[in-house]
């Protein structure tokens, strides 16, 4: 445990914080979950995420009146940084980084006294239901419903990639409740305990072979009425009022720069460090990414000034997925056979093409597509009408 | 019809042929072998050593279908395009070299015999350190695709080749799982009981290259196939994804890709049945395996991108596409090899 | 001027045919205009012109009764390609290649009469006006109008990127004769001396700083009536009729060949011959181009087969221009400070990397710029639904 | 304000100020200067100089502005964006090594000096050959920008630097035309007067590398803002070209390596400014250089191709930004060595 408050912490100069922060992970956080090479279960992060909760670190962003650290923005990236920096594993967090400000925004005193205690103390664990098999890119087109019947919401309908929904025994969901309304605007946003009856979980095998995504069915599910947050119909604003900093973290130049070292670790065993022609691409993909950085970091400044985002950081997103895709694209093409190689090369973690050139694939697929970020830098930024 | 149009013609039936072990769009099979041992099925494969297609490329005067490399391009990208695991490619290394002798049984499917050649990563050497001395091997060899089935290994030593029965004392077998489903076996022999060969692998080695590349052709033609398909009918934004000026561009580069992967290889295997010079027989087939190795990888990279979310599940088809095409890539010499390869050994023709 | 006829040379083996016309290049092409750096105006290649002519070699596709040579499809290409080996400049070949075909199918008895001889002899060289400042990529929607008055067409409207305008006596244009029809519906074929009141000529300097193109410009110039070629309204699909295995040829690897043999020039005098990275580069460029061949062959083959060519030879125009632009790209990369000279380097025609990567730009421009041979593409080959 | 808004203060006031030879869109008098001798302006360079560009980034103890390149990134990238064909870049490279020197006059625009030190093509190295033997000059200088307008020369030799008047004794000048309508010098220097200078160039030369990526920075804005105006007035098929996905794309792509040139351009001037250690301006100066090289000449290649026909006419202007960058791009050192001397020293940063 810290000898700090968190408090205390966040009164530090950035440089103390930063240190203290790094204590922290080196005293606490498991060796063992260091840059584990697949998403892992609440089952192997519950220890971690307990010492966070213990230490009052668990919820960086939330007010302090909450139990959150009220870190500020800028803050709040540093300690991210860190985290990253340190290897820690993403554990089940969608309790503290989307619902808990939700309901901290547009929740009612009740929902908050209720729900927010349960999240800090890991007794709920959430996930998440946007997606859907023919909402896609297209999300608006959602067609799950939530029709109001006495003091109960009859839900039915599938959700899809509903990350660790096995893990989970609450889900937060956007809802159609109303039909008639156009795209966006008959959309709400309900939350639903896993443990009622008419909800499945199914597990999809992903490309890498593991089961962090779900699909989930919900068959004549009913649900308390008071379970709905914030106004009837204006989920989808609610949402999208919650995308914040977070956006900036799409474009983290973590997955690049992880990946580019173990190109290199990949080139030393292969013979291929002092290769002329390997060296020239390898150099290409570190200016790549050192630009990357720099440009992260001129976003990263907005935050720290205080300055919210705007739809430019997009570029940030698309720019990212694809340099770690050319990475390990480049990793698959000096690996030879071993490219071929379900585990990693003799055992060792940081030998795994074939695994890191799979995991890349869904970046510039999730949080939605490069096709769909560059539509929004087309309108958005650039302002070509359309 | 010219003897250009019979020749056509028959490589138009060994298309049609290729479609008793690839029945149309049914990955099933596929699906549920992956991941077994041996990762193929025997009777799919002996049915395969029935219709004569391991010395398919042979002349008649050697036992075999008289369809050169002609011929078994036109089959390995039939069985790639179907993901056939069954051990063609390896085998028809083993048919070139055992041409002629007494040894029908082994080409019959009664047994498989599998080369194993390969010492180092991305190497396209087939002896280096290998040793066969008074009938017995030493020596260590390396991503043997589907080893766990052989029942007799055809290697490479450095005072020639030789055969050892699988079951041989002195023959120790490791496997590594693939990406794919299949395996890659690492074999040890110590002093293991061979029986020495005639011959060398150097066109085995070639012809498998070549067929590795016509595999990949058939994987992504099927693999573009199915996502042309999926562009057609998917829906977002109240119209299908293929509307989508940006995607349908995309389709257009992976066309002209595949296009121009089909040109190499095909020209590669003309130049393999008419060219006697080895040196221009290899650079045809650096130039074909190059092209196949990333058109390949980038069709099914691009395949997985179109198909969005469900692109990344197990469950769609396309992603086996992907998988196979990182296995088979870099076999018999990564992309990269057959470039540097290519620059030795092809003369500039660019008089201009 | 050769010792065989046009009849004897048609009917040779191909082997003999391709010697017979190399030694005819030999003895008669003269040598200064070898692989010129631009395009040349009619008073440097009207010699050339006139030798071809009175060989009777100067229309291979025409009908022999026409003076032409009767060639196959074919041999047509087979000599096209020894003209380009041999680095034949270009002339004003729009009578020969498009308004004589055109004519010889749809033409009246009187046209072929009048127009066919002059163009073998040279007295009239034809320019081509189809483009419009407003209709480029969409040609369809061109505006230049013929309005019938009497026995004379009245003509006003402007057409840009007529090729050499400025040596020709003739112009054939596609105009708008029914401007209520529904784009191509409207449009007619017609023939205009250059001579006649109210034309004039800009020529425009293009980015090589050279004026091979023009804008033409018609203010109420007066065509007689039976200048009109086929019926009206239908110049559309005739001059559709005559894009035959011609556009093979925008997808020959000539210019990408000719560019990769200057860069391997270039790369030796900058001493980069050996550098590793370059090589790999080079061998790239060297592997693209050698598989641009072998596509390319296969389309040949269709052609010497007889077999019209269908939509998928847009992919030979999309892949040899790209590659050029590649090649010269890399020629401006290691050029060093010598990409910024607006001369040959020492005065070697060889070794001008700014003039080849200026005219490789507008290979993916003219004859349908690739974006729209993407669209065809998917369309017509991919038959994607749209 | 704190400091640091301060900072961002000036910066914006060199931008404003940049106007006063930049008139917003006007490139008029840039066409009307191609091709002639000296290729600039003599009363704009004047100007240019009372404004105290050529020492904006010297310290003021030194006669500068003390604007750092942080100020001069922001001045070269404007007149990249309007193209101003007067050699600031020079220029400032002679203040930074004669500042302190009693030589006001120089540095007021009554007399023009232009380093004169490159013997290679695409070469860093000052002096390879050059000698300076008893106040005499002998050698030859390459690719020397706008020499033809030149009172001076600095030039760089063995023994160290040296400056000689332009109509020296034993200084022979002959120039080759540039693709932008500007020359290069080639200066052969036979035994020439020569008054000796303390210095070298080092510094300079990294300088007047990272300015030369900004002026890219600069040209590629204004050239992609024109493109941008373009598909949105151009019509075709009935409607602006702006709609194709396909164009939007692209041109988000272009913005988005713009924005990577801005950000690299913009952090190697802060480690010039901050940083001591001559290696790690040199690696963060290589690394913006390489960059803007890159993608200054793939947004003005896609400019024209976007513009469609157009835009390969000599009318447009969109064609004048092609043919700066196409000057501009090699000098001070092409993309490909500054990716090797970055290689050669830079840390490896990846620790992860």
């Amino acid at each position: 445990m810290p000898d700090i408050s968190p408090e205390a912490l966040a009164s530090l100069e950035e440089s103390a914080f930063r240190s203290c922060i790094r204590e922290f992970l080196v005293a606490n956080y498991p060796p063992a979950l260091r840059n584990p090479p697949k998403r892992l279960h609440f089952r192997d992060t519950k220890p971690w995420y307990l010492a966070l909760s213990r230490a009052g670190w668990l919820a960086p962003g939330w007010p302090r009146e909450w139990g959150g650290m009220g870190l500020s923005a800028a803050r709040q990236l540093v300690m991210i940084e860190e985290f990253e920096r340190h290897g820690c594993a993403r554990f089940n967090d969608m309790g503290i980084t989307m619902i808990g400000p939700l309901l901290i925004r547009f929740g009612t005193d009740a929902q908050k006294r209720f729900f927010l205690p349960k999240i800090l103390s890991g007794e709920h664990i959430w996930c998440q239901g946007y997606s859907e098999p023919n909402a896609g890119s297209d999300l608006a087109s959602l067609r799950t419903e939530a029709v109001l019947d006495g003091d109960h919401w009859v839900l039915n309908g599938q959700k899809t990639w509903t990350t660790l929904a096995t893990d989970a025994n609450w889900i937060f969901l956007l809802v159609r409740t109303d039909r008639n309304a156009k795209q966006q605007q008959g959309i709400s946003f309900l939350l639903v305990p896993m443990d009622l009856p008419g909800i499945t979980v199914r597990p999809i095998i992903n490309l890498d072979l593991h089961d962090e995504f779900c699909e989930t069915f919900f068959d004549t599910v009913r649900v308390p009425r008071e379970n709905l947050v914030g106004e009837i119909n204006r989920g989808w604003s609610m949402a999208k009022a919650l995308l914040g900093f977070e956006r900036l973290l799409l474009g983290s130049p973590k997955q690049a720069s992880y990946a580019l070292a173990r190109l290199r670790l990949l080139a030393e065993r292969m013979g291929l460090a002092d290769d002329p022609s390997f060296q020239d691409r390898y150099t290409r993909l570190r200016l790549d990414l050192a630009d990357h950085k720099a440009l992260y970091e001129d976003f990263a400044e907005q935050v720290r000034r205080g300055e919210s985002l705007g739809a430019d950081v997009s570029m940030l997103k698309v720019n990212q997925s694809e340099l770690y895709q050319r990475i390990t694209e480049t990793m698959l093409e000096i690996a030879g056979e071993n490219a071929g190689l379900l585990e990693p090369m003799g055992g060792n973690r940081e030998l795994h093409p074939s695994g890191l050139f799979i995991q890349s694939r869904p970046t510039s697929i999730y949080g939605g597509t490069n096709e769909i970020q560059r539509n929004i830098i087309a309108k958005n930024v650039l302002e070509l009408p359309g | 019809m010219d003897q250009a149009g019979e020749f056509r013609e028959s490589l138009r039936m060994v298309r049609d042929s290729a479609a008793a072990v690839v029945p149309h769009g049914d990955l099933r099979r596929i699906r549920a072998l992956r991941f077994t041992d041996p990762g193929f099925d025997r009777a799919t494969w002996k049915q395969i050593c029935n219709f004569g297609w391991p010395s398919l490329a042979l002349p008649e005067s050697e036992g075999g279908s008289g369809l050169g490399m002609r011929g078994f391009v036109v089959l390995a990208e039939e069985l790639g395009a179907g993901l056939v695991p069954e051990p063609l490619i390896s085998a028809a290394m083993a048919a070139r070299v055992l041409s002629g002798a007494p040894l029908s049984d082994l080409l019959a499917g009664t047994s498989l015999v599998i080369p194993a050649w390969q010492e180092r990563p991305n190497s396209l050497d087939p002896a280096a350190d290998t040793t066969l001395r008074n009938d017995r091997l030493t020596g260590r060899k390396l991503f043997v695709p589907m080893a766990g089935g052989a029942d007799f290994f055809l290697v490479s030593a450095r005072e020639g080749l030789a055969l050892v029965p699988r079951d041989a004392a002195g023959v120790m077998l490791s496997l590594d799982r693939t990406q794919d489903g299949g395996t890659f076996g690492t074999i040890t022999f110590d002093h293991a009981p061979a029986t020495p060969l005639p011959g060398h692998l150097d066109r085995a080695l070639e012809e498998a290259a070549l067929a590795t590349a016509a595999y990949l052709l058939g994987l992504s033609r099927r693999a573009f196939a199915i996502t042309l398909a999926y562009l057609a009918t998917r829906v977002q934004f109240g119209q299908p994804i293929a509307r989508f000026q940006v995607l349908r561009h995309r389709a257009a580069d992976l066309k002209i890709q595949w296009e121009l992967m089909r040109a190499s290889v095909q020209s590669a295997a003309v130049t393999l049945d008419l060219e006697s010079d080895l040196p221009v027989c290899r650079a045809a087939v650096s130039r074909a395996k190059a092209r196949a190795a990333d058109a390949s990888l980038f069709i099914t990279r691009q395949a997985i991108q179109l198909h969005g979310g469900i692109g990344y599940t197990d469950e769609a088809d396309i992603g086996l596409f992907l998988r196979k095409a990182m296995v088979h890539a870099n076999l018999y010499g990564s992309a990269s090899l057959h470039r540097t390869r290519y620059a030795a050994l092809a003369l500039e023709e660019y008089d201009a």
